[in-house]
């Protein structure tokens, strides 16, 4: 019982403790049916094919943060332009630098992001209605960047970003990289700025924030973040097709959700994403681990999701009934 | 009950202009400029594209839109009571497959196969409301975890291949060369015109729609009101999924066979209706709007199939069309109004 | 084999005569391995996409003592097509003698190279897989590494590290394409019916399609609808273009996957008569459809069952198992052309309209890949 | 106020109108610096749009102000900070998930520079909240887990470390419980001797009377009259306001003799039975007659609000409420329960727990009686609005169009709207918590005249309220809660202001006025 008061008194400070208990407790069992899975020699493979749904996740969170129903469901196909734009119009004109490729697609992020930050925040759309249609016109920019076939291509970093730089796993660059965005704008005002209009705009307005200012950052941070979760797409898969198009973004977001991050926004955090993202990668693998008949394996997977946000939504509303 | 506030001009602000505030009252009650957009594009399209005006053009958009309507319906009541379904991809192929493999493979008859397609119908609704609203989980995660539980159970139930052929006369409901009782209208539009008669009906004028209105704008205050806040929510969801698994019961006759994927277009395109419809999350909009978005959006792919422009080019003018037009009536209240 | 060369255009004053016909078309056999095989070989890879080069399974000893397991990592088995690949796989497979583990992934890419990864993880003796996406090549490697070839099917990973089984999707669609326009009387317009934009098979298909289409000059392509392989997406679709287009007449219809029965169903829905369509992959309702209407459309199809392709893999992967090596890295198959003669072969009463699934080499017992045939690349 | 005070803030000619609305019409005012002035109005005269105005929410239509004898045109919020006038508005504005820290700095720095260190943060929050709440609550803890009083103070305390020329409180003391109410009006004090200019609008006589040095008064979006504190009687100011001589008899402090309280032999309607409102507290006995007026009252969260809604929902904890009626007792475990037994209830958060922002008028007042206006399965809009037409009037509800949103009515009209949903329902028994925060004077008579004829008709009437002149005015008898329990309750005889708010602190007066106060510990 005090083990359990224990756990719920951390869930509700913590919202992404679930989360992470989640991702712990399935590593574990992961690991313990397959002790190679863990092998040192195996970490580089792993993070390369996580990757791209936990940056995915990652981006997906600071328009969710921003509140006033804020999502941004165009980070599935941006990441998607962002890899065909590397392997379709950089690598085959000899811009192979990273020096060239990751600013480049940075800025095609962060740009993208700006672009859906002035239509929620200066024309006040409804985020939903405004990345739809950013989520469409960007799958339409990517079929025509990608042209009649799908164009594939590496150079040696991105190789090393799937890889391993020396003994560091290339992986933890790009999965590192929005940590440390985050960390640094959380030395400045900003992630309390974020936080607050996420929480109620109407005051952070009224108090003197500049709310526009903080939605349309938000928005440009997470397309940033799509542009480095584009990169680590390209590197893993070395090929970029508009057809990828849907599958990250409403993954992404179950990510933010599962990491403990309120869709009403001002409540969550960056790590949850992450963590949340982790548990969706290890129920996968488990299944593999497991070998269940193929067939089983979707509604398996489907059973689990549900299975864990209702546990984690039990364990954290009881403690905020406490607390009411 | 509607996007009210949000439609004063930004360049007058809150003036007082007469006329914009009459024209601002009458879009609160009739979705005026959704009329419009409608009537401009089919107007464009009578102008720039031969026989566009023929009954074949009209009836490929109707049976087009009536299917994306029915799928619009349970998404626009799920979006009113304040919540979303991201399974109704799944109810969808869900209703297809059952009715295609029952009646075709296993040879039952067509109403003990709808049965069991609307038993499932809801029953995975009850899923999602109940899931969603004891325990307060984001409905998009409990609607994705149900998605997958949904359609993994198809796939194995069918062992991964859809083999069934849907009973034939299903299939003249949806044939655009269809006729109901003897009249040359294809069944699919009448049945839609019957839907959304009665759905419309339902939501503004029955204390079922409007308790839905009430727990979807404020839930605390509707729930002291003495709305039973519980089954409004629930029943929201199964009505989502029971419409969704009508729609793939229809698209069963539709495409002739079982088809596990055949809900998924319908995902973002029913989102799409009720957007471009102009009803918001949270008790705002109602089912004629959807209506309207279903037929513009059928209208725009016409006009770009006609068009014979690239899958590209077709994606980014959708896009842009579709903002353009909720730009013009379905905008955010401001902040400063909110304080 | 299929060169018929006497196209009697009647009163067809702007197509030329070799309308009609298939040319041989150039593919990448750069170190000489197809060309050593004999014509055959070098008639099935006409106009393949990707590159023969030297397998660096040539030499391999194989595994021949002991419990062989073969890996199978699949992408998901949303279409019926692909879930008689992944049966078919395991049956020919276990028959073998062999231990299966079969993965299925969702339809995301970076899920099914963890799969891959995980069947490294597992050590098995051979991976066979069907990648949605060609972003194999490090995993491929790293397997190959780790001593384990790979067999991909339907889709080529360019790799010399894994083998690549694959039926030759430029010569089908310049088949089926020939054979349409043929029936025409080399004039009127096709309609193609695109798959999902970019995916290998769909591209190749319209490539070799185009390639017979540039000898009829009276025959223009209209291919601006894209899909997502679902004929119901196509049957939406089709129905749109022939309402917006009413003043065009359709003699004919491409398509990049097997949509058929979608494709017929527009037209009848859409009350225009149905043109004959070029039946990608042979689907039980598109040839129902045909046989019941033989007088008056004139189809064309091809052979392409999932099963036949499982067999062959199966074949390559024992051969490669029982140390015979393989010395290219491409085993490309060219499927058969069905049309009007040979019709009777691949339709059978049972078969239902509207049955988009697709036919077997167990529903017609015709075959796919002959024995021989895939034989002859291991010299035996 | 002396000849050199210098002008701190000046209105002339404001004019502003929302749609057909014309919220303002023409208001010129002159606040000077140091001094309290207060603007009065009635509800939907204007105030809280003047107060926008000057703060940058909105741009008015004409007119204009000039701030320390400088023209200036704001463009928002924070804008108006940078000119150094600084507002608390009507609403409870705070975001609730964050700390305390950054909501009273919310704002104060750059999205992405930092102009205020942390350290210093903290310091001024401490001593600013210390001066408010007595003892400033952890920084660290989210706003949303303080009572509503202390997250109002928040609120204040963000206008406060600011130190801005000119501050303005929208009725923020509606929120805050009496005495953090006064340690405001101490905190006012020490600024407006450092020059400070307070505009400060209220519904309350009673506060207007403690603080203020000048009374403007806005009357349907005009400024009618600056009178000096000593001249502004509440007769007077109510004569200003309305235009004309109120009707109802404005008592001046005390109660009005005319209240007979309920007859002896009234029945019983609500029985409540060893309820406990904390674990710890001490359990509460209560009894309820046809035709009472009882008043709820404490300092906030005492359980003063946890008792109201226990009679509501059904006990939390320990005890019992019960619906005595004829036939038997009717345990009350929820809200429906207690609906079906002919109990209504207002609830507190108008904004959360009342309105229904989006929707209509008619359909926010019909939204709990809909079964009345149900014919052959759909609902009749004539049936709603016949309905509605005996309340509108009935409580003067200043309104355009039935079908307009609620949100275009003035916060005490949405009060009256609110009032009249549940009034609808005929109920035996109005659970009443805190009513009139937030409505004018004129308004809040309209409520007790109504509140009056009910209870003549033997409606019971259970009311909380934070305003201690409510209490003196209306109630039968006052319970009075302290730390969960109830710790008194005054009686009609020995209800006066300085009894009552003795009893918030759990202390007797002993004066001759109040001798009779009744402490019941033990019952
Ligand atoms: N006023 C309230 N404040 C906070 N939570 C509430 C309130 N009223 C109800 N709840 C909670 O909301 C949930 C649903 O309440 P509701 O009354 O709608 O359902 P119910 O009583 O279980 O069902 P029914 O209405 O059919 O009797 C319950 O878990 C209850 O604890
Ligand atoms: N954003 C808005 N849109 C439309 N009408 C508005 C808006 N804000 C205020 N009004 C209207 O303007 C008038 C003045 O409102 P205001 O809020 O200034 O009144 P007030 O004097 O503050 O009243 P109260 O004492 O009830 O707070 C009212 O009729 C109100 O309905
Ligand atoms: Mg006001
Ligand atoms: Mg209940």
């Amino acid at each position: 019982m005090n083990a359990l008061d224990f756990l719920r008194g951390l869930l509700g400070k913590r919202p992404y403790a679930f989360a992470g208990l989640l991702a712990l407790l399935l590593l574990v069992v992961n690991t313990a049916l397959q002790p190679a899975f863990l092998a040192f020699g195996n970490w580089a493979a792993v993070l390369a094919s996580f990757a791209p749904l936990a940056v995915a996740a990652m981006a997906s969170t600071p328009a969710i943060l921003s509140g006033g129903g804020g999502i941004d469901i165009s980070i599935g196909p941006l990441l998607t332009l962002i890899d065909i734009v590397i392997v379709a119009n950089l690598l085959p004109n000899g811009l192979t630098s990273p020096f060239v490729v990751i600013p480049v697609c940075l800025a095609i992020g962060a740009a993208i992001g700006a672009v859906n930050g002035v239509l929620v925040a200066v024309l006040r759309f409804q985020p939903v209605v405004a990345t739809l249609c950013a989520n469409i016109v960007i799958g339409g920019l990517a079929t025509q960047v990608q042209g009649d076939t799908v164009p594939s291509g590496s150079t040696s970093w991105t190789k090393d970003l799937a890889g391993s730089f020396g003994p560091v796993p290339g992986a933890l660059l790009t999965i590192g990289a929005p940590l440390v965005i985050w960390w640094a704008l959380s030395r400045t005002p900003f992630v309390k700025a974020l936080y607050a209009v996420g929480g109620d705009d109407a005051t952070a307005f009224s108090a003197g924030v500049n709310v526009p200012k903080v939605r349309i950052a938000a928005y440009s941070l997470g397309g940033l973040y799509a542009g480095i979760a584009g990169i680590a797409l390209m590197s893993l898969i070395s090929e970029g097709a508009a057809s990828m198009s849907a599958q990250y973004t409403l993954l992404a977001i179950a990510a933010v959700a599962l990491g403990g991050t309120s869709l009403a926004g001002g409540r969550g955090s960056l790590l949850g994403s992450l963590l949340g993202a982790a548990s969706i990668y290890l129920i996968n693998n488990l299944l593999n681990v497991v070998r269940v008949s193929t067939l089983w394996s979707t509604a398996i997977y489907g059973a689990m999701l549900l299975f864990a946000v209702v546990v984690g939504a039990v364990l954290t509303n009881a403690r905020r009934r406490a607390v009411a | 009950m509607t996007t009210d506030t949000a439609v004063a001009d930004p360049t007058t602000g809150e003036g007082g202009v007469p006329l914009l505030h009459t024209l601002n009252e009458w879009q609160r009650r009739v979705p005026l400029l959704q009329l419009l957009a409608l009537a401009a594009l089919y107007v464009y399209g009578l102008s720039t594209i031969e026989g566009f005006g023929s009954q074949r053009v009209l009836y490929a958009i109707l049976v087009n839109a009536s299917l994306l309507g029915l799928a619009g319906a349970g998404q626009t009541i799920v979006v009113l009571v304040g919540g979303i379904d991201f399974s109704i991809a799944a109810f969808i192929s869900a209703g297809n497959v059952i009715i295609a493999e029952l009646c075709g493979t296993d040879h039952w008859s067509t109403g003990a196969a709808v049965a069991v397609a609307l038993a499932v119908g809801v029953l995975g609704g009850l899923v999602n409301g109940v899931l969603s609203y004891r325990f307060k989980v984001e409905p998009l995660i409990v609607t994705l975890g149900v998605s997958a539980l949904l359609s993994g159970l198809v796939l194995k139930w069918i062992n991964g291949s859809a083999t069934g052929v849907a009973p034939a006369w299903l299939g003249t409901l949806t044939a655009a060369n269809g006729t109901t009782f003897g009249i040359g209208i294809p069944p699919v539009v009448v049945i839609w015109a019957v839907v959304a008669i009665v759905i419309g009906l339902v939501l503004t004028r029955t204390r079922a729609g409007r308790n839905l209105y009430l727990t979807g704008v404020n839930q605390s205050a509707a729930r002291l009101a003495l709305v039973r806040v519980n089954r409004t929510w629930i029943y929201a969801y199964v009505a989502s999924a029971v419409l969704a698994t009508c729609v793939g019961i229809l698209l069963a006759g539709y495409s002739g066979s079982g088809n596990v994927t055949i809900g998924d277009p319908y995902l973002f395109q029913s989102l799409a209706a009720v957007i471009v419809g102009g009803t918001m999350f949270g008790g705002r909009g109602d089912y004629w709007r959807t209506v309207l978005g279903a037929l513009v959006l059928s209208v725009v792919a016409l006009l770009l199939s006609a068009n014979q422009l690239s899958s590209a080019a077709q994606d980014m003018i959708t896009g842009g069309l579709i903002l353009v037009v909720v730009g013009l009536y379905g905008r955010e209240r401001r902040l400063r109004d909110r304080i | 084999s299929k060169k018929s060369s006497d196209s009697t255009s009647a009163g067809a004053d702007s197509s030329s005569s070799s309308c009609g016909t298939v040319p041989a078309a150039k593919f990448n056999d750069t170190a000489g391995l197809i060309k050593a095989l004999g014509s055959d070989y070098t008639a099935a890879y006409s106009g393949y996409s990707g590159t023969v080069q030297m397998s660096a399974w040539a030499n391999w000893e194989g595994k021949k003592s002991g419990t062989i397991t073969v890996g199978i990592s699949e992408s998901q088995l949303t279409n019926p097509y692909q879930t008689l690949i992944n049966n078919a796989l395991q049956k020919y497979l276990k028959a073998q003698g062999y231990k299966v583990i079969d993965l299925v992934s969702t339809n995301e890419v970076t899920n099914q190279i963890s799969q891959f990864n995980q069947l490294i993880t597992d050590k098995v003796d051979l991976i066979i897989y069907q990648p949605l996406a060609a972003g194999f090549e490090s995993v491929v490697d790293k397997a190959a590494k780790a001593g384990i070839p790979s067999i991909s099917v339907l889709n080529n990973v360019a790799d010399a590290n894994t083998v690549n089984v694959v039926p030759n999707a430029f010569a089908a669609g310049e088949a089926q394409a020939a054979a349409l326009a043929k029936s025409m009387g080399g004039k009127g317009t096709i309609l193609g019916v695109h798959g999902i934009k970019g995916v290998p098979i769909d591209t190749d298909t319209f490539k070799g399609a185009k390639a017979a289409l540039a000898k009829c000059s009276g025959i223009t392509l209209d291919d601006s609808i894209y899909t997502d392989f679902s004929p119901t997406t196509a049957q939406t679709k089709v129905q749109q273009y022939l309402a917006a287009n009413p003043t065009k007449t359709i003699g004919g219809v491409l398509e990049g996957g097997p949509m058929t029965t979608g494709i017929i169903s527009a037209f009848q829905k859409s009350n225009v008569t149905v043109a004959p369509v070029a039946d990608n992959g042979l689907t039980k309702g598109g040839v129902a459809y045909w046989a019941a209407n033989q007088s008056s459309y004139k189809g064309v199809g091809l052979f392409n069952p999932a099963d036949g392709l499982a067999k062959a893999v199966v074949q390559v992967a024992k051969h490669m198992l029982d140390g015979d090596g393989i010395k290219a890295s491409d085993i490309v198959i060219n499927p058969p052309l069905v049309t009007s003669d040979n019709l009777s072969n691949f339709s059978k009463s049972s078969f239902k309209t509207g049955d988009a699934s697709t036919i077997t080499v167990g529903d017609v017992g015709q075959t796919f890949a002959e024995t021989s045939y895939i034989d002859g690349f291991f010299g035996s | 106020m002396s000849e050199q005070s210098q002008v701190a803030l000046e209105v002339t000619g404001l004019a502003k109108s929302f749609g057909a609305t014309r919220a303002l019409r023409s208001c010129s005012l002159r606040l000077l610096a140091g001094e309290v002035h207060a603007l009065m109005g009635e509800n939907g005269s204007g105030k809280s749009t003047l107060v926008k105005i000057l703060t940058g929410v909105h741009a008015p239509d004409s007119g204009g102000y000039r701030v320390g004898g400088r023209a200036v045109r704001l463009g928002g919020p924070a804008a108006a900070i940078a000119a150094g006038v600084m507002a608390v508005y009507q609403e409870v504005l705070v975001v609730g998930p964050r700390s305390v820290l950054e909501n009273v700095w919310l704002g104060a720095d750059g999205v992405f520079r930092r102009k205020i260190s942390e350290a210093d943060k903290r310091a001024r929050a401490a001593a600013v909240l210390g001066e408010l709440l007595g003892e400033a609550p952890d920084l660290d803890t989210p706003v949303e887990q303080l009572s509503l009083s202390d997250r109002q103070a928040c609120g204040i305390a963000r206008a406060l470390v600011r130190e801005p020329r000119v501050l303005i409180l929208d009725e923020a003391t509606s929120a805050l419980d009496v005495a953090t109410r006064d340690r405001l009006f101490e905190a006012l004090a020490r600024r407006r001797s450092a020059g400070m200019a307070v505009l400060f609008v209220s519904h309350r006589m009673d506060e207007v009377d403690a603080i203020s040095d000048r009374v403007s008064v806005l009357r349907s979006g005009e400024s009618v009259a600056t009178l000096e504190a000593a001249d502004a009687t509440t007769a007077e100011l109510v004569r200003l306001m309305t235009g004309a001589e109120h009707l109802t008899d404005i008592p001046e402090g005390g109660a009005p003799a005319h209240r007979s309280g309920p007859a002896a032999d009234a029945p019983v309607l609500l029985r409540v039975r060893g309820l406990r409102l904390r674990p710890d507290a001490d359990p509460v006995d209560f009894e309820l007659r046809a035709g009472e007026t009882v008043g709820l009252a404490g300092l906030e969260g005492h359980g003063q609000d946890a008792f109201i809604n226990a009679l509501w929902h059904g006990p939390a904890g320990a005890g019992s409420v019960a619906r005595v009626e004829v036939g038997g007792e009717t345990e009350i475990r929820s809200e429906q329960r207690a609906a079906a037994a002919g109990i209504g209830y207002v609830p507190r958060d108008r904004r959360g727990e009342a309105l229904f922002g989006t929707l209509s008028i008619r359909e926010n007042f019909s939204a709990a009686t809909q079964d009345k206006d149900t014919r052959f399965g759909l609902l009749s809009r004539a049936s709603a609005l016949g309905r509605f037409a005996e309340y509108r009037s009935g409580l003067k509800v200043r309104m355009g169009r039935e079908s307009d949103p609620i949100t275009t009515l003035s916060g005490g009209n949405q009060q009256k709207v609110v009032i009249a949903r549940w009034l609808a329902r005929r109920p035996d028994v109005l659970l009443l918590n805190d009513p009139t925060r937030g409505v004018d004077i004129g308004a809040k008579r309209d409520i007790y005249a109504l509140l009056d004829e009910l209870t003549a008709r033997g409606v019971a009437v259970v009311m909380l309220s934070t305003e201690v002149d409510e209490h003196i005015e209306l109630m039968d008898r006052v319970l009075v809660f302290r730390e969960g329990s109830h710790s008194t309750t005054l009686d009609r005889p020995s209800l006066t202001r300085q009894s009552l708010v003795a009893a918030f602190f759990g202390r007797t007066v002993t004066s001759s006025v109040a001798g009779s106060a009744s402490p019941d510990g033990d019952s």
